[in-house]
């Protein structure tokens, strides 16, 4: 079973980090993963891209076929990726920087939480937490521990309390959906 | 045997425009592609200025650059003919460029990696020629498209992603190495000088022969996230605060010298130029064919 | 002083020669300046190096009874970087010529020089390509003929002891053929260097440039040669407006200063960082 | 009389209106222009553009002489000064 | 006149007026007589200081209205190839001359070999296509350097006259053309306002520099307008199927081969280049003692002039391929026949000898 | 610093020193950076290099990891003189590495002629991006692969491996070093920007798991050695190294055995140059390395190597899902060309096709070697794409009544 996610954004958002700590969280879940990027050549305010692919068995495509979930974080990432989304794509915006979000199913304030924790830059390590609860693709500890391994290790506590707050705002999320009986009924 | 070259009127320029040097550049490709910070653009600007200030028709320059961030400064950006070349080699183009064209000013933008890293031979071979370029090196102490390792000017001692125990190797430095190696005109200035900068650029233009201006410029993304210094104006406070003038820099030794960017001109001489030389040469022998 | 009686031929692989110099050439006499450099300094062959470009005077190796790394046109200084870090332990002299070293591989002389390698380039400078059949190079004075400047050439030639100090290096400097003892001893100090260290020797080449040029004879030639340089001592003389007038080629040792080597920074650095892995590994 | 920065040597004179103009679209919030105005002109905004920068506000319109400093520092071609 | 000279001729009868060049044996002298006679002809020899810088004037002299050339060898011509990728990318028209030497490496400089023939097909990155002419006598360098320079003109690529050390240093007498228009000068395209100088037609006019066009030249890929656009990958399949497709779809225009005695042959000897001479010698030798041996001469080496091999497989019942190097072109002749082909091959600086081609011959037909 | 004669041997001491800097035994890679970690397993000691992208990450590790382990990095100004660098170690008795793209390839086209010529050891890493010239610098393509083996002026033959993960990536460079010293000869390793930046699990393989091909030394007095003669059937000379008693003199100029230059002498250049090419030809079968699936019965094939032929065995294994008897066949070893295998593959088969980053380059040296009775089909895709399963699933059921138009194949 391959589950395959795909997180867009602007260079400097983290995009292709959040990516790498995904995948590397799956490794240490016993999964196998691949992670592969685009970008533009400006390291800072470019289109970024990351794809990951994450399985129980080998993986032989490692590109996206279509996305199970589809995370963007930013206006032009979510004008270009969301014709790519599919059926089964859930697609999940920040409300903030994704001002038109026709198409996405999930709003959330991924940056304004960050900002709310004192520093932007950990908007990732929040929608990090929320798609680890929505999706339980990997677990959270193995995510806590990637997440630690991968961000410089003065910002370790911040990124790991960005992580728990968006994994419980995510948490949030599931158990309303839950009580509702799913999202589409 | 040239071919005839007919001449078209230039295309009106946008007098619509925001901003007063806009007309200058190839609008539909702005916002440019560099990173938040980046002193590339003030470069161009600073150039644009200078071409401004010159009253210099754009239909008379020709830019040639090489592969790299600074390469982007003209390409596609300045609106003239441009020929974006392989890594390294833009002199060697230019060199071309300007024996075919001489009516026109073939001015090579591109940085401290690709002019003096990988094509360090053509620059100094283009100085000892002499020939009637007008050469900005931007220099960033570092490569920053690739993601950030040590060029050839990165200062000792420098945290970079090649040289992560801090670089063992001196950097070039490149100004006075064109000199030594017989350009007529050779200053350096940095992003936070735009001034003497934009009219050195002037002055480098204007002058008959090789000249070569260094441009100190912030990269605050790929040689900043090594060394810490992660806005532009970073750079800037630090080029502000460790610049001294050639003038004052003279008095002192090269241990006191060692942390300080030295700006000024470096260098002024009227030798003979290559092209004028070459068509000399042209003359005589096609009178003595007859 | 040099020793008289010696026998240099035991560096030589004799079986080579005769050699493939033209008769008049200087390339042969520079072999000789070393080998007896070498000698003096009682080098050990087996951890010496000798690494050459391609032209005539990088046939040099060939010649001698060591290990030799005759490589690309203009690469030798690469080629020398990557043994002598290698293993910094061997003795790694280049022979290159103006245009091996100037002009194709001018990139790498800057760099070398920079980098504060301890290499020792003992360039050969023969105003010309000879091994082609004599064309320009970047070190044809003006106004020399040769077969691609027909009409006299107009291009600057460079002062490569003035380019390699504008790139930094540390050990520089330059004579003319017919200054044995001079050479002998600049050479032994060259190799002494502990830096990048650049020995120009100006050097006649009868088929493919001094008699192109009017300069018929041996003796002619250092006529030549003495009217075109200065030497360093009498340069410092002169006052700095004679200075700038001065064409001359200045000869002599011209730059001996000290500054951080490569290798040693690099052996420093591995050693601070086994240090380091050994606290880890010991905690 | 305001000293400039990047030339110590030289020195301008307030003309009698300047009109700052910054194109949003081009910003990328690098706070350059901010930093480095010798008379305090700008400041940093909470205001976003599309890309997600944050745009810089003119605060003090009055006291710019017109040096133009942050239109060469500029190195997006973002602002501009126009005498009116 | 000497081969190399020859060539140096011809450039200057097609209009050649900038030569960028580094001296290396054997193609020296096509530098020295260029240094010697462009002067006179208001045109410009420069040497470099070294062969990548050589062949990077010749591309921007070119952009500013040049015709240009270099000239180099094996060594030479090996660094040259990134920048023929670019003379590719960008379409400038040029001409590069490699008068191949013995190799690999330096091998031996003074001796003449083939050996640069696939590399002259694969030696620069990426997918492209190559148009490459071999000479194989005096006459020839110089008619065949003119063709070069029409080609290049014509579909605004690098096209390279693949010469040897034989036929470079060979003397033989030459004829010029008894006026220019003998010569006929393809001419430069020059866009009009509308056009876009890397799109729109096949081969697109060019804009050189100095005409007000603001022309943008990039070597990574680029739209119709020449801007750079590195990320879509439409824009560069399209680019690159167009570089490919502007030659190989004409390919039967530009290939050209020799041929004699193929009507009845059953045995064919292929050969261009230096091994040509030998092989004809060997081809009438066998006529002689009444063996049916045709003889088929690549003048265009690439494209390759794949119908005219195609041809013979209906006919022939070997093919024979003398050549100065350990059997390049026999390879890409086997792809397209399926009769056996024989390399004759021999490398060491030394030319066949007619003999040489001739035994394999007779071993077969006349056993 | 490694001393004169360098690594003879990688100790288990050696291993583990390497095994504790690299971290952890499982971890999630780019493919650069396991290409970094196979070189450093192979006891490799020097790398020259020269930033570009997709291949810098190669480099930039091993700034970061060799001076750690005693190694030389070093930076130098231009790809030409990184190889240079390179074979200059190797000759001072270090493995050595360098790695690039296809720009910088190019430019190094005339020293790794040189390597061939003076049977230097060492690894050259392509990480391939598409072109011509600069192209699309961080897109992906598999354009160098006529390069590679034509790229350098004259007669010479190469050894190159294709890796399709990033396991591989590790395991063909160090696998790269071993068949490197075994013949004396460049080795490429050819990667594409995909595999270069992507990122997998990676195992470190134990000890026991890794070969270690030591440097062949002469075995006689110094007097006896001659550095390039063969002295059995192998043709590969053993070799001294610089800082020995043997005093060897190396040159690209054609040579004698001896090492020394003898440029006009016809039957000495037929004799090096005849040893070169088939110390390679004659271990064509040793050197082969194919990966084979549904082979058995397989009635139409598909032949593919690097990234392509992750999206084959996808597209693969969904036809045989539906019942389709579709094999596959990928190429590990690509210079020298695995003849054999693609022949009889070619005999059995009714229909290969071969998917390719580039306009078709290995597709026809497949042609060539399969009979008439077999129909041969270019798939390509330039730009940066990597194919999609469904079009290599549906190029394999594609009658084969449609020929492709001529112009299209390209030569």
């Amino acid at each position: 079973m391959r589950t395959e996610i795909q997180i867009a954004g602007f260079g400097g958002q983290g995009i292709v980090l959040a990516g790498v700590i995904l995948g590397e969280a799956a490794i240490l879940d016993g999964q196998n993963a691949v992670q592969t990027q685009s970008y533009g050549p400006e390291s800072r305010g470019g289109a970024a891209r990351s794809d990951i692919i994450i399985s129980r068995t080998e993986i032989d495509y490692p590109k996206v076929l279509q996305a199970d979930l589809l995370v963007a974080l930013s206006q032009p990432a979510f004008d270009k990726y969301l014709s790519g989304a599919g059926e089964g794509t859930l697609v999940i915006v920040d409300r903030e920087l994704v001002p038109s979000q026709k198409g996405a199913h999930l709003a959330i304030s991924f940056s304004l939480m960050a900002e709310n924790l004192g520093r932007r830059v950990v908007a990732n390590s929040v929608m990090l937490g929320f798609i680890t609860a929505v999706s339980g693709i990997v677990s959270s500890s193995a995510m806590e521990q990637s997440l630690s391994r991968n961000v410089p290790p003065k910002t370790v506590e911040l990124n790991l309390r960005a992580f728990a707050e968006g994994w419980s705002a995510g948490k949030e999320h599931v158990d309303a959906w839950t009580c509702r009986g799913g999202a589409n009924g | 045997m040239k071919l005839s070259q007919t001449e078209t009127p230039p295309e009106d320029c946008c007098e619509d425009s925001n901003h007063r040097l806009h007309k200058y550049l190839r609008q539909e490709t702005l916002p440019t592609t560099f990173c938040v910070g980046c002193g590339c653009g003030t470069v161009l600007g600073a150039f644009a200025q200078a071409v401004d200030e010159l009253s210099l028709p754009p239909e008379e320059i020709v830019m040639v650059t090489g592969i790299g961030c600074s390469s982007w400064i003209p390409s596609p950006y300045f609106k003239a003919d441009t020929l974006h070349t392989t890594h390294g080699r833009a002199l060697a183009f230019a060199t071309g460029v300007k024996v075919m064209l001489p009516r026109m000013k073939v001015i090579v933008i591109a940085g401290d990696g690709d002019i003096a890293g990988i094509g360090g031979n053509h620059l100094i071979h283009a100085a000892r020629r002499n020939i009637d370029l007008t050469v900005f090196m931007v220099n960033n102490w570092n490569y920053g498209m690739t993601g950030g390792q040590m060029s050839p000017t990165t200062p000792q001692g420098a945290l970079t992603t090649t040289s992560p125990y801090h670089n063992v190797e001196p950097p070039l430095k490149a100004a006075e190495l064109v000199a030594a190696a017989g350009a007529n005109y050779v200053s350096r200035w940095t992003t936070y000088h735009v001034f003497p900068l934009a009219e050195a650029m002037q002055y480098a233009i204007s002058k008959k022969g090789f000249s070569f201006v260094e441009i100190i410029a912030q990269c605050p993304v790929s040689y900043g996230k090594m060394v810490n210094m992660r806005s532009g104006s970073d750079f800037l406070n630090l080029y502000r605060d460790t610049s001294i003038r050639i003038e004052q820099a003279r008095e002192l030794s090269e241990e006191e010298l060692v942390d300080k960017i030295v700006v000024g001109k470096l260098v002024e001489r009227d030798a003979e130029e290559y092209v004028t030389k070459l068509y000399q040469v042209n003359s005589e022998q096609s009178a003595h064919k007859e | 002083m040099f020793n008289k009686a010696l026998n240099i031929h035991k560096y030589l692989r004799r079986d080579m020669y005769p050699s493939i110099f033209c008769v008049g050439c200087g390339i042969g006499s520079v072999l000789n300046h070393t080998l007896r450099a070498v000698d003096e300094l009682k080098m050990d062959m087996d951890k010496s190096v000798f690494v050459s470009g391609i032209g005539c005077s990088s046939r040099l190796p060939g010649y001698i009874d060591g290990n030799g790394l005759h490589t690309t046109h203009g690469r030798a200084i690469a080629f020398a970087t990557g043994v002598k870090l290698a293993n910094p332990e061997l003795n790694v002299i280049i022979f290159t010529g103006d245009g091996d070293c100037a002009a194709i591989g001018g990139n790498h002389l800057i760099h070398a020089a920079r980098r504060n390698l301890n290499l020792t380039v003992i360039e050969m400078n023969n105003f010309n390509y000879g091994m082609t059949g004599g064309q320009t190079s970047p070190t044809t004075p003006l106004g020399s003929n040769t077969t691609t400047s027909p009409y006299g050439n107009f291009e600057e030639p460079f002062d490569l002891a003035d380019l390699v100090v504008g790139a930094g290096a540390t050990f520089v400097a330059r004579w003319p053929l017919g200054y044995p003892y001079e050479t002998i001893a600049c050479i032994k100090k060259g190799i002494a260097h502990q830096g990048f260290s650049f020995i120009e020797i100006l050097i006649p080449c009868p088929t493919g440039y001094t008699d192109k040029n009017d300069l018929k004879s041996n003796k002619e030639i250092w006529e030549w040669y003495r009217g075109n340089t200065i030497l360093r001592s009498k340069y410092k003389l002169l006052n700095e407006q004679e200075q700038d007038q001065n064409h001359k080629l200045v000869i002599g040792e011209l730059r001996n200063v000290q500054r951080k080597e490569y290798t040693t920074e690099w052996a420093k650095l591995v050693n601070r960082l086994r240090d380091e892995q050994d606290r880890v590994d010991d905690s | 009389m305001a000293k400039l920065p990047g030339d110590p040597g030289k020195k301008l004179k307030a003309e009698d209106s300047q009109v700052i103009r910054i194109d949003e679209d081009y910003c990328k919030g690098c706070s350059i222009c901010i930093d480095f105005c010798p008379l305090e002109v700008l400041s940093e905004s909470d205001q976003i553009n599309r890309k997600g920068y944050y745009v810089p506000k003119i605060s003090r319109e009055q006291r710019c002489i017109g040096c133009r400093f942050c239109e060469l520092l500029c190195p997006e071609f973002a602002i501009t000064i126009k005498n009116e | 006149m000497l081969g190399d000279e020859a060539a140096a001729h011809g450039a200057l009868w097609a209009g050649c007026n900038f030569f960028g060049g580094y001296p290396i044996t054997p193609a020296s002298e096509i530098a020295e007589v260029l240094a010697r006679l462009l002067p006179r002809m208001n045109g410009f020899y420069v040497q470099m200081e070294d062969e990548i810088a050589s062949l990077g004037a010749v591309l921007g002299a070119v952009w500013s209205g040049a015709r240009g050339m270099t000239a180099t060898s094996g060594p030479g011509f090996s660094l040259m190839q990134e920048h023929i990728g670019y003379a590719i990318m960008t379409e400038t028209p040029c001409v590069i001359v490699d008068v191949q030497r013995s190799g690999p490496s330096t091998g031996q400089a003074t001796k003449a070999a083939q050996g640069d023939v696939m590399q002259a097909r694969w030696g620069t990155h990426g997918d492209h296509e190559m148009i490459a002419l071999a000479p194989s006598s005096v006459q020839e360098c110089f008619d065949l350097t003119i063709d070069c320079f029409n080609l290049a003109e014509r579909f605004r690529q690098p096209v390279i006259l693949l010469m040897d050390g034989e036929i470079g240093h060979l003397r033989e007498n030459l004829t010029f053309p008894d006026d220019t228009a003998a010569v006929a000068r393809q001419e430069r395209a020059l866009a009009g306002p509308d056009e876009q100088p890397f799109g729109g037609a096949e081969v697109p006019p060019m804009i050189q520099f100095g005409y007000n066009r603001y022309v943008h030249v990039s070597g990574s890929t680029h739209k119709p307008d020449g801007m750079r656009d590195v990320s879509t990958q439409s824009v560069h399949d399209q680019l690159v199927r167009r570089l490919v497709s502007k030659i190989d779809s004409r390919r039967e225009e530009i290939t050209r081969v020799e041929s004699r005695w193929l009507e009845d042959a059953e045995a064919v000897v292929v050969c261009y280049g230096a091994s040509a001479r030998p092989s004809l010698g060997a081809v009438l030798a066998a006529r002689e003692q009444g063996l049916k041996v045709g003889y088929l001469r690549l003048i265009t080496i690439w494209p390759f002039p794949r119908a005219e091999i195609k041809a013979l497989n209906e006919q022939v019942a070997t093919i024979y391929v003398p050549e100065m190097n350990l059997g390049q072109i026999s390879r890409e002749i086997e792809r397209f026949v399926s009769c056996p082909v024989e390399s004759i091959s021999k490398i060491g600086g030394v030319s066949l000898t007619i003999q040489e081609i001739l035994e394999p011959i007779l071993k077969k037909l006349k056993p | 610093m490694p001393g004169p004669a360098g690594v003879v041997q990688m100790d288990k001491a050696s291993y583990e020193q390497i095994c504790r800097i690299l971290g952890e035994k499982r971890s999630f890679l780019q493919g650069d950076v396991a290409c970094a970690y196979g070189a450093l397993l192979a006891g490799c000691d020097f790398f020259a290099g020269y930033p570009i992208t997709p291949a810098t990450e190669t480099a930039e590790t091993l700034a970061r990891l060799m001076p750690r382990l005693g190694g030389a990095f070093v930076q130098m100004e231009d790809e030409i003189a990184s190889i240079a660098a390179v074979i200059g170690a190797s000759w001072a008795g270090s493995r050595s590495l360098t790695a690039t793209s296809g720009p910088g390839f190019s430019l190094m086209q005339e020293n790794i002629g040189y390597a061939c010529m003076s049977e230097t050891p060492c690894v050259i890493v392509n990480v391939q991006r598409s072109g011509p010239s600069t192209g699309q610098p961080t897109e992906p393509a598999q354009g160098d692969m006529m390069q590679t083996r034509w790229g350098s002026h004259g007669d010479y033959e190469i050894i190159a491996l294709a890796p399709n993960s990033v396991q591989e990536c590790l395991d063909m460079t160090l696998l790269a070093f071993n068949l490197a010293e075994e013949y004396r000869n460049p080795v490429v390793v050819l990667t594409d920007g995909e595999v270069g930046h992507m990122r997998e699990k990676v195992i470190l393989p134990e000890y026991d798991e890794i070969a270690f091909t030591a440097r062949r030394q002469p075995t006689v007095a110094p007097a006896d050695y001659l550095p390039f003669q063969s002295v059995d059937e192998s043709l590969v000379p053993p070799m001294a190294t610089f800082g020995t008693a043997y005093r060897t003199y190396v040159t690209g100029l054609t040579h004698k055995e001896s090492g020394l230059p003898t440029t006009d002498d016809a039957v000495a250049h037929t004799r090096l140059i005849t040893r070169l090419v088939e110390k390679i030809t004659r271990h064509r079968v040793e050197l082969t390395r194919v990966e084979e699936q549904f082979l058995d019965d397989a009635e139409v094939a598909v032949i593919v190597y690097g990234i392509t032929s992750r999206v084959a065995l996808n597209a693969v294994r969904t036809l045989r899902q539906q019942g389709v008897k579709a094999g596959y066949l990928r190429l590990i070893g690509i210079w020298p060309f695995p003849e054999e295998k693609v022949r009889q593959l070619g005999e059995r088969v009714s229909r290969i096709i071969v998917p390719e980053m580039n306009l078709g380059q290995l597709v026809h040296r497949i042609r060539e070697l399969v009979p008439d009775s077999c129909q041969v089909s270019a798939l390509p895709s330039i730009g940066g794409r990597v194919h999609l399963p469904a079009e290599i699933s549906s190029a394999l059921m594609t009658d084969r009544k449609s020929p492709e138009p001529e112009g299209q194949h390209h030569v």
